[in-house]
C-alpha cells in the first residue's frame, strides 16, 4: 500500500503467512482492527434493523422472537466483541508500545494468541446465531437463560473465550508499562492513553475472571441444574444478577477510560497547550478503576435486593462521577489560552465532551435510588448507556483513529469529508437518543417490540436519527478506504505532537525506532517547544540515540 | 527497592527453611483436622479460616519467595484478596440483609417450592 | 398532589411521584448548569482561542491546586445532596403504611393475577380505591417480571419462588398503564396491564362482585369475558390468523397435528387438558410457551370456556 | 552476560533481568486472574452456607475427612519438591531438579488418584449435583447445592491440577535436555509459582468444604 520505498512495518514482509503469524503488535493491531470493525459492523446493521421494527407500534419487520433475538446479539456483539476489546486492542496495541519508547508489547506471543482467542470466541458466538440464536438480552439474566431454547450454551461459552482475550491483552499491556518503558520515560513523563490504558487493564485482569466463572456457572446451571441461580433448583437470580454485574459495570469502565485517555492526547495536541492537571487526569483513572468494583448494585435497584445493600451501591456509584468530572474539567483547563485546531480528531473530541457529558450527568440520575425506581429498565437506560458508549466510547475512538490514522497507514484521509462526517454524525447521533430520554421518562419499556400508540411520534425521530448515522459511518468507510490506496503520503507529525510515536516514520518501521529513544521532555511540554504549525515542522528534540547521550555524559 | 539486583532475586534459601515451612504445613494440616472435631459452634469456621490464612501465608512467603523477592508482587497478591473480599461482602450484604423491612423477603429459596400460598387474611 | 404531567413525564399520580419527580428536576436543573459551564466553556475557549497564523506558543500553567479542590468539592456537595434526597424517598417507597390493604400480584408469562384479600380475582387489571395505600405482595411463577405503574413512578421486580414488596397511593382516580419492564421472552411487551383507581364504593363493589363472578350470565358470554380477563387473547386470535398460539376461529372439533408427530382432535377433554396441562401436547409448529391455568381457572370457568370456543364454530 | 541468557533473549528486552522480571510480573498477574476466578466459587458457598448452615453440615458429613487430610498433605508436599526443585536449579544441579520435578507430577497422580476414589464413591451414591441427585438421606433444604458447590469447586481445581501438571511435565522435559542453569531458570519458577497457587486454593478449599462443611 505504501508507495514510498523505505521499509516499515506494513512492507518488510509479504504474504498471508506474514500477517497470520506476526509477532508484531502493529500488524497484530490491523489484524484486530478488521475483525473488530466487521463486528462493528455487523452490530451497526442490527441496529438499524431494530429501529425499523420500532417504526410503528406494531410488527413492522420481523416477529417477536426474532426480534429479541436482534437486539440481544446487537448488545452481545456490541459489547463483547466491539467496544470491549476496541479500543485497546486497536489503537492501544498499535500505538503503547510506541508512545512508551518500546520495540513491542512484553509478551508478543500472547499478544497474537489473545486475536486468536478473540477470533474463536467469535466462532462461538456465530455458531450460536446459526444454530437457534438467543433471546436472553446481553445480560443473559436467570432464569429465563436457564429455561429459554435457543443455543444459549454456545454464546455464554463465546463470552467466556472472549474473556481470555481480552485477559491477555490486559496483562500484557501492565507489564509492558511496566518494564519496558524508554530510558527517561519516567511514570509522570508517560503519556495519559498509557496510564488509561493502565487503569483499563487493572480492570480488565482483576474483572475478567468473574464474567468467567458467572459464565462457567451459568453453563452448568443450564446444564446440570447446579441449584446456584435457578431458583427451580434452590438458586438465587438476584445472585446472578451480583455476578454478571460484578463484572459487567467495571466493564463498563474498560470501555470509557481508553478512550477518555484519548481525549487528554487529542486535546492537548490540539490546542497546542500542557495538558492542565497531568496528575490529577492520571489518577482520577486508577480511582474509577477502583471504585468501580464498588457499585454494581445500582443495577439491581428494583430487583429485590435489600435495601440497605441499594443505599451503599448508590452511595458509591455517585462517588464515580467526581473522578469523571475532574477528568472534564481539567480537559476545559488545557483549552483556556490554548491554540486550538479544530480538525477532526478534535471535532470528535469535542463531539465526546458533550455526549459524555450528558451520558454521565444522567448516569447521576439512575444512580439516584428512588428515580432510578422510575426510570430502571426504560429508554432512558438505553438512551444513557448509547451515551456514554456511543457518545462517549466510540467518539473517543473514532478520535484516536483519526489521529493515528496516518501513523497507522502512512496515509491522510480527506479532511473535508471527515469533518462533515464528524458533524452529520454528531446531529443524527441526538436524533436517535436524545429522543429516547424522552421516552425513557414517559415510561416506556426496553426490550419492547411493540408499544403502545403514544409512543410513537418520538419512536420515528429516534429510527430516522439511525438512518443519518448509517448514513454518516457510510461516508466515513468510504473515504476511510480510499485513504487506504489513494490518500496523501503523510508526513512523520502531521498535528505537531510531542509524544513519541510521532518521531518515527509514518508507518513505523518494523521495529518502532532506528534508535532507541530516550525521553528527555515530557509529553505535552508545548510551552518549551516552539512549533512552526503552518509549515508543521516539528523539532525533534527528544530523540536523542544512545550514542549521543553517551557523547553528551 | 531490590528488584534490580539480580544476587536478591536468585537468592538461594538453606534447605533448612522449606523443611520448617513443610513441617509447619503438616502440622497445621493436623490441628486443624483435630480441631474440627471440637465444637466451637460458628468459632469452627473462624478457626479453620484463621489457620488455612496462616498456612497460605507461609506458602505465599517462602514456597512462592514473596518474603524475599519484589515486594511489588506481594502488593498484587494483596490487592487480588482485597477485590475478592469486595465480591464476597457486598453480595452478603444484600442476601444476608433482604429481610430488613419485610420479613417475607428474606431466607433461601425453596427446592421446587411455589412460596406463593394463600396466607390467612 | 396530582401534577398533570409534562412534555417529558407522564401526570403524577400516586403520592410518591411528586416527591420522584422532584428529585428528577432537580437534577436536571443543576446538572444542566454543571453541563454548560463545562461543555459550553469548553466550546468557547475552542472558539475564543482558535488557532491563529504564526506562533503557537503557549504557556505552560499546568495545575491549579485551588481549582482542582473547587471541582473536587462541589459536585461532592452536589452528589450527597443528591445521594440522600434519593434514599430518603427511596425508603418510603419500601416501607408500607401500616393501614394498606394488600394485594397479592402473581406473574406469569405473560399476564398478571391479583387475589384480594377476600377471595376476589381479577387477570391483569388492578382495582384499587383511591387515596387509600396499596401494598403488593408479589411473586412469580416462571421468571422474573417486573412490575411498573410510570403514572405512579413505582416499579418493582418480581421473582419466582420468591416474595417482593411495593405499596402506592392513588390520587386520583382513572385508568393507568402496567408495563412488564423485566424482559420475560416472547411475550414481554404484550404483558400489559391495567390499573383502575376508582371509589371507595366502587371498590367494595368490585370486591364484592368479584367474588361471585358469572353467576346469571350465559355460559358463552361469561367464557368470551374470561378470554378477554384472563388474557387467552394475547396468544389466541379469534378470527383465523396465528398468533403465538393456534387460533380460536374453529378449533372445536378441528383435527390439530401434534409436534410429536400424532393427531387430535380438538374435544372438551383436550381442551381442560389444554388449560390445566398445557405442556402434555403440544401443537405442531408452535412453542411450548402456554402457561398453566392450574389453580387460577376453576370448573365452572372452564366449561364457560369450552362453551365460548364452541360458539367460535357455529357463530360463523 | 552469559550465553544461556542471551539465547532466550527476545529481541524487545534489553537485557536478561529485564525479561526475567516482565516474566516473573506477567505470571504474577496471571496469578490474580486465577485468583478472581476461584472467587465467585467462593461467594457460592458463602452465600448459601449462609442461608442453609444445618444443611451444610449435614451434607458435608458425607464427605471423607481422612482422604482430604490426604490430599493436603499430597499436595503440599508436592509445593515443597517444586520450590526445591527450583532451589536445585539454582545451585546448578539439574539431575536433582529434575528428580524433584517428577516427584512433583507422582504426587500431582496421586492427589487425582485419591480425587478420583472420592468422586465415584459420590456418584455411587447418588450424591451427584443438580439434576442428578438422588440421595435421600441429608436433612435440610436443597442439599443438592452442597455437593454442586463440592464438584464446581474441587472440579475447577482439579482441572488446574491437571493443567499444572501439563505445565511442569513441560518444564521437567526442558530441565532433562539441559536447558536450564542458575543463569536461566525463570520457566521453572513460574511453573513454579503457578503450582503453589493451586496449592494455595486448595488450603483454602479443604476445611471450608470438609472440615466445617
Ligand atoms: C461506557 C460505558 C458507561 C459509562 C462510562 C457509564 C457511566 C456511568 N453510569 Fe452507566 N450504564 C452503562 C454504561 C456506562 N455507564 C450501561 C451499558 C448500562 C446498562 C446496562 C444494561 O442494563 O443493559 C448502564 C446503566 C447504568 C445504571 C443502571 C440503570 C438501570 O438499569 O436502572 C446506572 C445507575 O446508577 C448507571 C450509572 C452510571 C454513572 C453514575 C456513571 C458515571 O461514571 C458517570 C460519570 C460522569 C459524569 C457524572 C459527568 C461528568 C462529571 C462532571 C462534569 C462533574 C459533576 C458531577 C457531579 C455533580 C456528580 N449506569
Ligand atoms: C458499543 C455499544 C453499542 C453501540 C455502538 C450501539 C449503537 C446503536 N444502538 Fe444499541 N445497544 C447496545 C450497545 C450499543 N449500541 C446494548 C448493550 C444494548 C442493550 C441490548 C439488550 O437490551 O440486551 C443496545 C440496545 C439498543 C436498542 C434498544 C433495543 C430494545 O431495548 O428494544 C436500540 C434501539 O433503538 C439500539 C439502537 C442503536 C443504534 C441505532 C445504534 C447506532 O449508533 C449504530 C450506528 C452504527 C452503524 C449504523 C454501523 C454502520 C457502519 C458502516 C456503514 C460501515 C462502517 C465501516 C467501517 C468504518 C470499516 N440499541
Ligand atoms: C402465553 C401465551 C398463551 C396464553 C396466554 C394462552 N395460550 Fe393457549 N396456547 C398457547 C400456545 C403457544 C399453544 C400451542 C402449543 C400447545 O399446544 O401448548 C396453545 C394451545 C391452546 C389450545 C389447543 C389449541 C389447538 O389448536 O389444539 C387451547 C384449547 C388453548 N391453548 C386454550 C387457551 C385458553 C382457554 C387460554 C386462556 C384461559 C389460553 N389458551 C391462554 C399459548 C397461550
Ligand atoms: Cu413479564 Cu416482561
Ligand atoms: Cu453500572
Amino acid at each position: 500500500m505504501n508507495t514510498s520505498s523505505e521499509s516499515n512495518y506494513l512492507n518488510a514482509s509479504r504474504g498471508w503467512k506474514s500477517w497470520l503469524f506476526t509477532l508484531d503488535h502493529k500488524r497484530i493491531a490491523i489484524l484486530y482492527f478488521f475483525a473488530i470493525m466487521f463486528f462493528f459492523f455487523v452490530g451497526g446493521v442490527l441496529a438499524l434493523l431494530i429501529r425499523t421494527e420500532l417504526l410503528s407500534p406494531k410488527q413492522v419487520l420481523v416477529g417477536a422472537e426474532t426480534y429479541n433475538q436482534l437486539f440481544t446479539l446487537h448488545g452481545a456483539i456490541m459489547i463483547f466483541l466491539f467496544i470491549i476489546p476496541g479500543i485497546p486492542a486497536i489503537l492501544g496495541n498499535f500505538v503503547l508500545p510506541l508512545m512508551i519508547g518500546a520495540k513491542d508489547v512484553a509478551f508478543p506471543r500472547l499478544n497474537l494468541a489473545s486475536w486468536y482467542v478473540y477470533m474463536l470466541g467469535s466462532l462461538f458466538a456465530l455458531y450460536s446465531i446459526v444454530t437457534g440464536s438467543v433471546d436472553t438480552g446481553w445480560t443473559f439474566y436467570t432464569p429465563y437463560s436457564t429455561t429459554t431454547s435457543g443455543s444459549v450454551i454456545s454464546m455464554t461459552l463465546g463470552v467466556f473465550i472472549l474473556g481470555f482475550s481480552s485477559i491477555f491483552t490486559g496483562l500484557n499491556f501492565i507489564v509492558t508499562i511496566h518494564k519496558l518503558r524508554a530510558p527517561g520515560m519516567t511514570w509522570y513523563k508517560m503519556p495519559l492513553f498509557a496510564w488509561g490504558a493502565y487503569a483499563t487493564s487493572v480492570i480488565q485482569i482483576l474483572a475478567t475472571p468473574v464474567l468467567g466463572i458467572t459464565m462457567i456457572l451459568l453453563i452448568l446451571e443450564r446444564a446440570f441444574g447446579i441449584g446456584i441461580f435457578d431458583p427451580a433448583m434452590g438458586g438465587d437470580p438476584v445472585l446472578y444478577q451480583h455476578f454478571f454485574w460484578f463484572y459487567s459495570h467495571p466493564a463498563v469502565y474498560i470501555m470509557i477510560l481508553p478512550a477518555m485517555g484519548i481525549i487528554s492526547e487529542v486535546i492537548s495536541v490540539f490546542s497546542h497547550k500542557k495538558i492542565f492537571g497531568y496528575k490529577a487526569i492520571a489518577f482520577s483513572s486508577l480511582g474509577i478503576a477502583l471504585v468501580s468494583f464498588l457499585v454494581w448494585g445500582h443495577h439491581m435497584f428494583t430487583s429485590g435486593q435489600s435495601e440497605l445493600a441499594a443505599m451503599i451501591f448508590s452511595f458509591l456509584t455517585f462517588l464515580v462521577g467526581i473522578p469523571s468530572g475532574i477528568k472534564m474539567f481539567n480537559w476545559m483547563a488545557t483549552m483556556y489560552k490554548g491554540s486550538v485546531s479544530l480538525e477532526s480528531p478534535m471535532l470528535y473530541a469535542m463531539s465526546f465532551l458533550f455526549l459524555f457529558g450528558i451520558g454521565g450527568f444522567t448516569g447521576i440520575m439512575l444512580g439516584a435510588l428512588s428515580v432510578d425506581v422510575h426510570l430502571h429498565d426504560t429508554y432512558f437506560v438505553v438512551a444513557h448507556f448509547h451515551y456514554v458508549m456511543m457518545g462517549g466510547t466510540v467518539m473517543g475512538f473514532l478520535a484516536g483513529l483519526h489521529y493515528w490514522w496516518p501513523k497507522m497507514w502512512g496515509r491522510m484521509y480527506n479532511e473535508a469529508w471527515a469533518r462533515i462526517t464528524a458533524v452529520i454524525i454528531f446531529i443524527g447521533f441526538n436524533l436517535t437518543f436524545f429522543t429516547q430520554f424522552i421516552l425513557g421518562t414517559k415510561g416506556m419499556p426496553r426490550r419492547y417490540y411493540t408499544y403502545m400508540d403514544q409512543y410513537q411520534p418520538l419512536h420515528a425521530f429516534s429510527s430516522v436519527g439511525s438512518y443519518i448515522i448509517g448514513l454518516g459511518f457510510t461516508i466515513m468507510a468510504v473515504y476511510l478506504i480510499h485513504s487506504l490506496f489513494r490518500g496523501k503520503a503523510a508526513v512523520k507529525n502531521p498535528w505537531g505532537a510531542l509524544t513519541l510515536e510521532w518521531t518515527t516514520s509514518s508507518p513505523p518501521v518494523e521495529h518502532n525506532f532506528e534508535l532507541q529513544p530516550v525521553v528527555v521532555d515530557g509529553p505535552y511540554d508545548y510551552d518549551r517547544i516552539r512549533i512552526e504549525n503552518d509549515q508543521r515542522i516539528y523539532k525533534e528534540v527528544k530523540m536523542k540515540s544512545e550514542t549521543e547521550t553517551k557523547v553528551g555524559l | 527497592m531490590t528488584q534490580h539486583n539480580p544476587q536478591s532475586t536468585n537468592h538461594v534459601l538453606p534447605l533448612k527453611v522449606y523443611f520448617a515451612v513443610g513441617a509447619a504445613l503438616f502440622v497445621l494440616t493436623a490441628i486443624t483436622v483435630g480441631v474440627s472435631f471440637i465444637q466451637f459452634g460458628a468459632f469452627n469456621m473462624v478457626i479453620a479460616l484463621l489457620i488455612a490464612a496462616v498456612k497460605a501465608t507461609l506458602v505465599a512467603l517462602f514456597f512462592m519467595h514473596l518474603f524475599y523477592d519484589n515486594k511489588f508482587f506481594g502488593a498484587i497478591l494483596s490487592i487480588s484478596l482485597l477485590f475478592v473480599a469486595v465480591f464476597i461482602i457486598l453480595t452478603m450484604y444484600d442476601t444476608e440483609k433482604r429481610a430488613a423491612i419485610y420479613q417475607e423477603k428474606g431466607g433461601p429459596i425453596q427446592k421446587e417450592a411455589v412460596i406463593y400460598q394463600e396466607k390467612a387474611p | 398532589m396530582n401534577s398533570p404531567g409534562s412534555f417529558y413525564l407522564p401526570a403524577a399520580s400516586s403520592t410518591m411521584a411528586p416527591e420522584v419527580d422532584a428529585l428528577l428536576q432537580f437534577i436536571v436543573v443543576a446538572s444542566s448548569i454543571l453541563f454548560a459551564i463545562v461543555v459550553f466553556g469548553s466550546f468557547y475557549f475552542a472558539v475564543r482561542y482558535r488557532r491563529r497564523k504564526g506562533s503557537t506558543f503557549t504557556d505552560g500553567k499546568d495545575h491549579n491546586v485551588r481549582l482542582e479542590i473547587v471541582w473536587t468539592v462541589i459536585p461532592s456537595i452536589l452528589a450527597f445532596i443528591v445521594f440522600f434526597w434519593g434514599f430518603n424517598s427511596y425508603l418510603k417507597m419500601n416501607i408500607a403504611p401500616a393501614n394498606a390493604i394488600e394485594v397479592k400480584t402473581t406473574a406469569q408469562k405473560w399476564f398478571w393475577q391479583f387475589t384480594y384479600a377476600n377471595g376476589a380475582g381479577s387477570t391483569n387489571e388492578l382495582v384499587v380505591p383511591v387515596g387509600v395505600p396499596v401494598k403488593l405482595l408479589m411473586s412469580s411463577k416462571d421468571v422474573i417480571h417486573s412490575f411498573y405503574v410510570p403514572n405512579f413512578r413505582m416499579k418493582m421486580d418480581v421473582l419466582p419462588n420468591r416474595y417482593s414488596l411495593t405499596w402506592f397511593e392513588a390520587t386520583q382516580t382513572g385508568e393507568y398503564d402496567l408495563f412488564c419492564t423485566e424482559f420475560c421472552g416472547t411475550g414481554h411487551s404484550s404483558m400489559l396491564g391495567k390499573i383502575k383507581v376508582v371509589s371507595d364504593t366502587e371498590f367494595r363493589d368490585f370486591l364484592n362482585a368479584g367474588s361471585a363472578l358469572g353467576t346469571g350470565q350465559a355460559p358463552e358470554a361469561f367464557g368470551a369475558d374470561l378470554y378477554k380477563s384472563k388474557a387467552c387473547f394475547t396468544c389466541h386470535t379469534t378470527d383465523g390468523t396465528p398468533g403465538t398460539g393456534p387460533t380460536f376461529k374453529g378449533v372445536f372439533s378441528r383435527s390439530e397435528a401434534m409436534s410429536d408427530g400424532s393427531t387430535q382432535l380438538v374435544d372438551e377433554n383436550y381442551i381442560r387438558e389444554s388449560i390445566l396441562n398445557p405442556q402434555a401436547k403440544i401443537v405442531s409448529g408452535f412453542q411450548p410457551v402456554m402457561p398453566t391455568y392450574q389453580g387460577i381457572i376453576n370448573n365452572t370457568e372452564i366449561d364457560a370456556l369450552v362453551a365460548y370456543l364452541k360458539s367460535l364454530n357455529t357463530g360463523q | 552476560m552469559s550465553n544461556t541468557q542471551a539465547a532466550y533473549l527476545a529481541h524487545h528486552f534489553s537485557d536478561a533481568e529485564q525479561q526475567r522480571e516482565s516474566a516473573k510480573l506477567g505470571m504474577w498477574i496471571f496469578l490474580v486472574t486465577e485468583i478472581l476466578l476461584f472467587s465467585g466459587l467462593f461467594v457460592f458457598y458463602a452465600v448459601f452456607r449462609a442461608w442453609n448452615p444445618d444443611m451444610f453440615i449435614n451434607a458435608h458429613r458425607f464427605l471423607d475427612v481422612r482422604l482430604g487430610a490426604l490430599n493436603t498433605i499430597v499436595l503440599i508436599s508436592s509445593s515443597l519438591t517444586v520450590a526445591l526443585a527450583i532451589r536445585s536449579l539454582q545451585l546448578n544441579d539439574q539431575k536433582n531438579a529434575g528428580r524433584l520435578l517428577l516427584t512433583t507430577i507422582l504426587l500431582a497422580s496421586v492427589f487425582l488418584v485419591v480425587k478420583y476414589f472420592e468422586y465415584s464413591h459420590k456418584i455411587h451414591l447418588g450424591l451427584l449435583p443438580g439434576k442428578y441427585f438422588s440421595f435421600q438421606g441429608i436433612e435440610g433444604t436443597n442439599p443438592h447445592v452442597f455437593f454442586s458447590v463440592y464438584f464446581v469447586i474441587t472440579g475447577l481445581h482439579g482441572l488446574h491440577v491437571i493443567a499444572g501438571m501439563l505445565v511442569i511435565s513441560w518444564v521437567l522435559l526442558r530441565t532433562w535436555q539441559g536447558e536450564f542453569s542458575s543463569e536461566y531458570y525463570t520457566p521453572v519458577e513460574n511453573a513454579g509459582l503457578y503450582w503453589h497457587l493451586v496449592d494455595l486454593i486448595w488450603i483454602f478449599v479443604f476445611p471450608l468444604l470438609y472440615l466445617v462443611g
